[in-house]
């Protein structure tokens, strides 16, 4: 177990890294879901594989295919000029990623009992998972489909918009 | 990354247009036909269409051949109906000589031509289909009929699809005996393949809705671009040149010429299946009437024996015909000689191809592909 | 060497054997591996079995599909279809392997090397991953999870990003509009696919497929049901066109756009292609038989049999489709899936929500009654503006 | 209602797929090097050259009207000559071009002398473009009873006609042999 860990964890952190130093934009959105697929292997590994499977189905079904539209349908975003003139500071990137992760240690370590939680092997089932969120984390639940309903409504005003004008 | 033309500056999203040609090499142009589409998304912006890739100097070639000498390169003008192609040069010629052409060769012209007209929208129907994206069903069965018509001229002129089969005032040979009640039976067993078709196709929802409000060739533009043929009556124009001129024995043969509505790929695929249930009745008719007789008249016979020294009295004429494409008239011009002066061919696809751009603004890619399908061209006419 | 004793039992226990004949065959290799290997090394040997089994399986079975669609759509054409090479052309799958290999493979020149070369692989492992989840039998599925179903969905909308990729990676306009028309066809049939599917996980309580098949045992499949049906024919549709197959055959439609997003692509790559999209085809068909149609489950014969029977019924009906329909445009496509199949696919729930709470007798007619006006209104709607029936025409002098 | 003209299509489709196996001409197929579409009588493919007995004695008379009549000019001839160098009435060398030959029968028609016909063999693929395809005058001549077994018809009428002329220009001749014997010392 541990040794699939640390591997995942490798391939997580090196994809991570090429995912943002890469030149040609369409290899950095492939890193990206490579990210993706890593993170839904490490829950796979902690046993919360409905967590997992929903984090590929979300993250590289779709997330992904948007960042490529993104990369795709904006005019010659892949060509190199971008790079030319920007100098590459590496000394902020590493000044702000370590500043993030103290924080989150910090937070994760004040609150629960990191040992107790990794070595329980409760199997996490998707009906008390169905339960828990539609009767204790009910608010969070409505909370998140009112910006989803929000989300859709903005982008068809955008292609009503654009159809309005077109035709 | 595509050599894209700079689209007039939109406040909201401003979108790249895409220039595609939709190119000379292509499964559904119908031959070598090129479309330079200038698209926004999928919808046509702008459509130059390129033709010439099939030029084979046809006019100028016949400039310098005896007058039958050009007969069978009429063949290669339409490939799919050679034998229409041959009576309008036919035609063109007895107009000019004064030959007049006797009774039985006028019916087997007449049956020659509707049997033609089957072949033709038969086959139209199924690649109108396959544009569509019906994977080959629809030609494969336009295909099983158009095989038996084939093989009736195969009988009677010796070859399929270059029949070279008319000379000038009659026809080069009679009928073979088997030939008339093999017809009529392939005449009387058409109408359940066309039933079957229809079933098949008409009332199909996805056929409906791909066809239906697409294309639509409104009527004063289709008379001033003088498109002709069932492209014109399916916008609700009656012009049908068998009825007008009546030329040959047409007007002894009671049918009647139907016209859409609309003037969408729908009407256009329609009013062929009506033209060929008319067809069939004139070939019907035909079949009765049919008379005993010589098939080519005396001054023909000579001609057609040495074409080299065959003299056209001087003078131009321009006979014209009612082809299954539209109106396909040939304009020849004669010294005298042996050789024509000028030969020109009016064919109906290419004046008909001319309004491509006019329907296909604003629809999809995939309607471009259809309208084209549906205003039934072949290169070798349009290309000469 | 006979067994003398097996003269005397009847047809059901041949039958149960023949049914168990897979499952005992590995127990057998693993006793074999027990008495040998190491523990670590025979859960390797146990997992490799079934891997390889299925990876043998895949290529055949799409191999073998390629000569039935030719087979099928040919006989609909009144023609043989492929009969030369072998019998009845069953040599010809072969004949197509050895000439997609031999074939000469085209980068064209502006074309990112990377992505033309990666592409087919990504679009052909998520294919070949799902068949470890579909239920091959009794107690003969490779991977039983607990979210079996759910990760089906997963990996199949992976897909879409490496059909995107192939394309965006050739560099030409064909493929750059067929790879816009597959990933906006793909994504917007996944979710009625997906609701469609939901039905069956409401009724049964459960996302594994193993347990939804064992739902349906005998004779009581859930197609029998007014929801069940509506389900399968929805998710049908919804899968026809996940696999890009007529008449939703728009991201390779050859009469408009040459051959979409695998336009450049010859040689096994193109192959390849080919082999995920027959794959798709199987592991949808195989999916929908387990969710509607009972799996395995059937009376007499062995489950496996059942299994392959109504999978290949299901890709029939497929092929049957391919050699009668012509193919949608793109925005009647994207109005079909989200005015018409979304809908369908929500009433249906409502169908099932009632199905579980009311008496049967109520539920039926219930069911049925909304499934029918819900129909009859959605057809309506759809068709109010640009369907005429029967469109008038004159017959002139 | 919405689906029934899609479901008669496919009702279509599955009455042609059973009807495959079942009605006798369900199948359209001809498969071709086993099997053969009887042949047309007036089918015409390349032309020939016919001779009644011998090879050497083609009907061709080296007229070159065939050659001045082919809208594509694919024949050339050369008249043949004797020993003293008088032209002779046969073709020394006959050839068409089959790379150019559209085998529109024009040829058949205009010649005078029933020498050229339009044979039924098509099955005439060759390796070489440049001189295989370029038939010689043995390659094109066939013996008159392959004309007769091919397009028995056609071959009565014209046996008929020869036979007509023939005792047509017999008459005519009887009466001038009588002093063209006393001539010949």
């Amino acid at each position: 177990m541990i040794a699939a860990f640390y591997l995942i964890s490798v391939v997580l952190i090196v994809s991570a890294v090429l995912a943002v130093s890469l030149r040609n934009l369409i290899y950095c959105t492939l890193c990206a879901s490579v990210v993706f697929i890593s993170s839904a292997a490490l829950f796979f590994l902690l046993k919360a594989d409905f967590i997992g499977v929903v984090q590929i189905l979300i993250y590289v079904g779709a997330v992904a295919t948007l960042l490529l539209f993104a990369v795709m349908l904006t005019k010659n975003l892949v060509s190199r000029q971008y790079y030319v003139g920007q100098k590459r500071k590496w000394s902020y990137g590493i000044f702000t990623a370590s500043a993030v992760l103290w924080v989150l240690i910090g937070s994760i370590r004040s609150q629960t009992n990191l040992a107790e939680l990794v070595t329980a092997d409760h199997q996490l089932s998707v009906v008390s998972l169905g339960k828990e969120m539609l009767t204790a984390f009910l608010l969070p639940f409505e909370v998140a489909s009112l910006l989803l309903t929000a989300a859709m409504i903005g982008g068809i005003v955008i292609a009503l918009e654009e159809k309005k004008k077109s035709s | 990354m595509t050599n894209t033309i700079e689209t007039q500056t939109r406040p909201s999203l401003s979108t790249q247009q895409l220039e595609v040609s939709i190119g000379p090499q292509h499964p559904s142009t119908h031959g070598v036909f090129r479309m330079n589409v200038v698209l926004d998304g999928e919808t046509i912006v702008k459509l130059k269409p390129v033709m010439g890739y099939l030029h084979r100097n046809h006019e100028q070639l016949a400039e310098n051949m005896s007058w039958l000498g050009s007969m069978p390169y009429t063949d290669r003008l339409d490939y799919f109906c050679s034998m229409t192609n041959n009576i309008a040069y036919a035609l063109a010629v007895e107009k000019l000589m004064g030959i007049d052409v006797p009774e039985r060769a006028q019916y087997i012209r007449v049956i020659m031509a509707e049997l033609t007209r089957l072949v033709n929208h038969t086959a139209l129907v199924g690649f109108l289909l396959n544009d569509l994206g019906a994977f080959f069903t629809p030609v494969l069965y336009a295909f099983r009929e158009r095989e038996k018509i084939l093989d009736l001229f195969e009988s009677v002129a010796g070859s399929r699809m270059m029949c070279n089969y008319m000379r000038f005032g009659g026809v080069k040979l009679d009928l073979p005996d088997g030939f008339v009640d093999c017809a009529k039976a392939i005449v009387d067993n058409y109408p359940p393949f066309l039933e079957e078709m229809e079933r098949l196709l008409t009332k199909n929802e996805i056929l409906m809705a791909r066809c239906q409000n697409v294309g639509i060739l409104l009527k004063d533009l289709a008379v001033n671009a003088s498109v002709t043929g069932p492209v014109l009556r399916a916008s609700g124009v009656n012009y049908d040149i068998r009825k007008i001129d009546k030329y040959g024995i047409y007007d002894r043969f009671d049918f009647k010429v139907p016209l859409g509505t609309v003037g969408d790929v729908y009407d256009r695929y329609y009013v062929r299946i009506l033209e060929m249930r008319e067809s069939l009745k004139i070939l019907r008719q035909a079949f009765k009437e049919l008379s005993a007789g010589p098939v080519i008249s005396q001054k023909g016979l000579i001609a057609a024996k040495s074409p080299r020294n065959m003299k056209v009295p001087a003078g131009d004429a321009y006979g014209r015909i009612e082809a299954p494409k539209g109106e396909l008239g040939f304009y020849i011009v004669s010294e005298g000689g042996t050789k024509p002066y000028r030969y020109h061919v009016r064919a109906p696809s290419f004046i008909n191809l001319t309004i491509l751009e006019d329907m296909c603004l604003g629809h999809k890619v995939a309607d471009a592909i259809i309208i084209l399908g549906s205003i039934d061209i072949v290169l070798g006419e349009v290309d000469r | 060497m006979l067994d003398p004793r097996f003269r005397g039992s009847d047809i059901k226990e041949c039958m149960e054997n023949l049914d168990q004949i897979f499952v005992q065959a590995k127990r057998t290799v693993m006793n074999l591996a027990e008495s040998v290997l190491p523990q670590p090394l025979v859960l390797l040997v146990s997992m490799l079995i079934s891997i390889g089994v299925i990876a043998a399986i895949g290529p055949v079975i799409m191999m073998y599909l390629t000569w039935l669609e030719r087979k099928v759509v040919g006989r609909i054409q009144n023609r043989i279809g492929p009969n030369r090479v072998g019998k009845f052309g069953l040599l010809q799958p072969i004949a197509d392997g050895i000439k997609m290999l031999t074939k000469e493979d085209i980068v064209p020149e502006g074309a990112d090397h990377i992505l033309h070369f990666l592409s087919p692989v990504l679009v052909v492992v998520p294919a070949l991953l799902v068949l470890g989840l579909l239920p091959w039998g009794r107690n003969m599925a490779a991977v039983d999870l607990q979210v079996g179903l759910l990760l089906f969905f997963a990996i199949t909308s992976t897909g879409t990003l490496s059909i995107f990729l192939g394309a965006w990676g050739s560099r030409n306009k064909f493929s750059l509009l067929g790879a816009l028309r597959a990933v906006a066809q793909l994504i917007s049939y996944e979710i009625p696919q997906v609701f469609s599917a939901v039905v069956v996980i409401m009724h049964t309580q459960t996302i594994s497929i193993v347990e939804i098949v064992n739902a349906q045992p005998g004779f009581n499949w859930f197609v029998f049901t007014p929801w069940g049906f509506t389900g399968l024919v929805l998710f049908y549709i919804a899968s026809v066109a996940e696999c890009n197959r007529t008449p939703f055959d728009l991201p390779e439609a050859e009469s408009e756009i040459v051959a979409g997003f695998h336009t450049e692509y010859s040689g096994m790559k193109f192959a390849l292609f080919y082999m995920a999209e027959f794959l798709q085809v199987f592991s949808l068909s195989a999916l929908a038989a387990a969710l509607f149609l009972g799996g395995w489950q059937g009376p007499f014969l062995p489950s496996w049999i059942w299994f392959f029977l109504k999978t290949y019924g299901l890709i029939f009906i497929m092929l049957w489709f391919r050699g009668t329909f012509p193919r949608l445009r793109v925005d009647q496509l994207m109005g079909f899936a989200w005015k018409f199949l979304l809908p369908m696919s929500m009433i249906n729930i409502v169908v099932v929500g009632i199905w579980t709470y009311a008496s049967p007798i109520v539920a039926w007619v219930l069911g049925i009654l909304i499934i029918a006006i819900s129909f009859g209104v959605l057809a309506k709607l759809n068709t109010r503006y640009h369907i005429e029936r029967n469109r008038k025409f004159i017959l002139a002098e | 209602m919405w689906g029934t003209g899609v479901l008669k299509g496919m009702a279509v489709t599955i009455k042609n797929f059973f009807d495959t196996y079942t009605s006798k001409n369900g199948i359209f197929t001809v498969e071709y090097p086993e099997k053969r579409l009887p042949e047309k009588e007036r089918f015409r493919n390349f032309p020939i050259l016919v001779y009644d007995e011998k090879p050497e004695e083609l009907r061709c008379v080296a007229c070159d009207i065939c050659a001045k009549e082919c809208p594509p000019k694919c024949i050339t001839i050369v008249k043949a000559k004797d020993a003293q160098g008088k032209p002779l009435k046969q073709p020394e060398v006959f050839d068409i071009d089959f790379t150019v030959c559209m085998n529109c029968g024009i040829c058949e028609e205009t010649c005078p002398f029933d020498a050229i016909y339009m044979d039924h063999e098509f099955e005439l693929a060759e390796y070489d473009r440049m001189d295989a395809l370029i038939y010689k005058k043995e390659r094109l001549s066939r013996p008159w009873t392959h004309f007769e077994k091919i397009r028995p018809t056609d071959a009565k009428e014209i046996n008929e006609r020869r036979a007509k002329d023939a005792t047509k220009t017999a008459a005519a001749v009887k009466p001038a042999p009588p002093q063209a014997s006393n001539q010949q010392t």
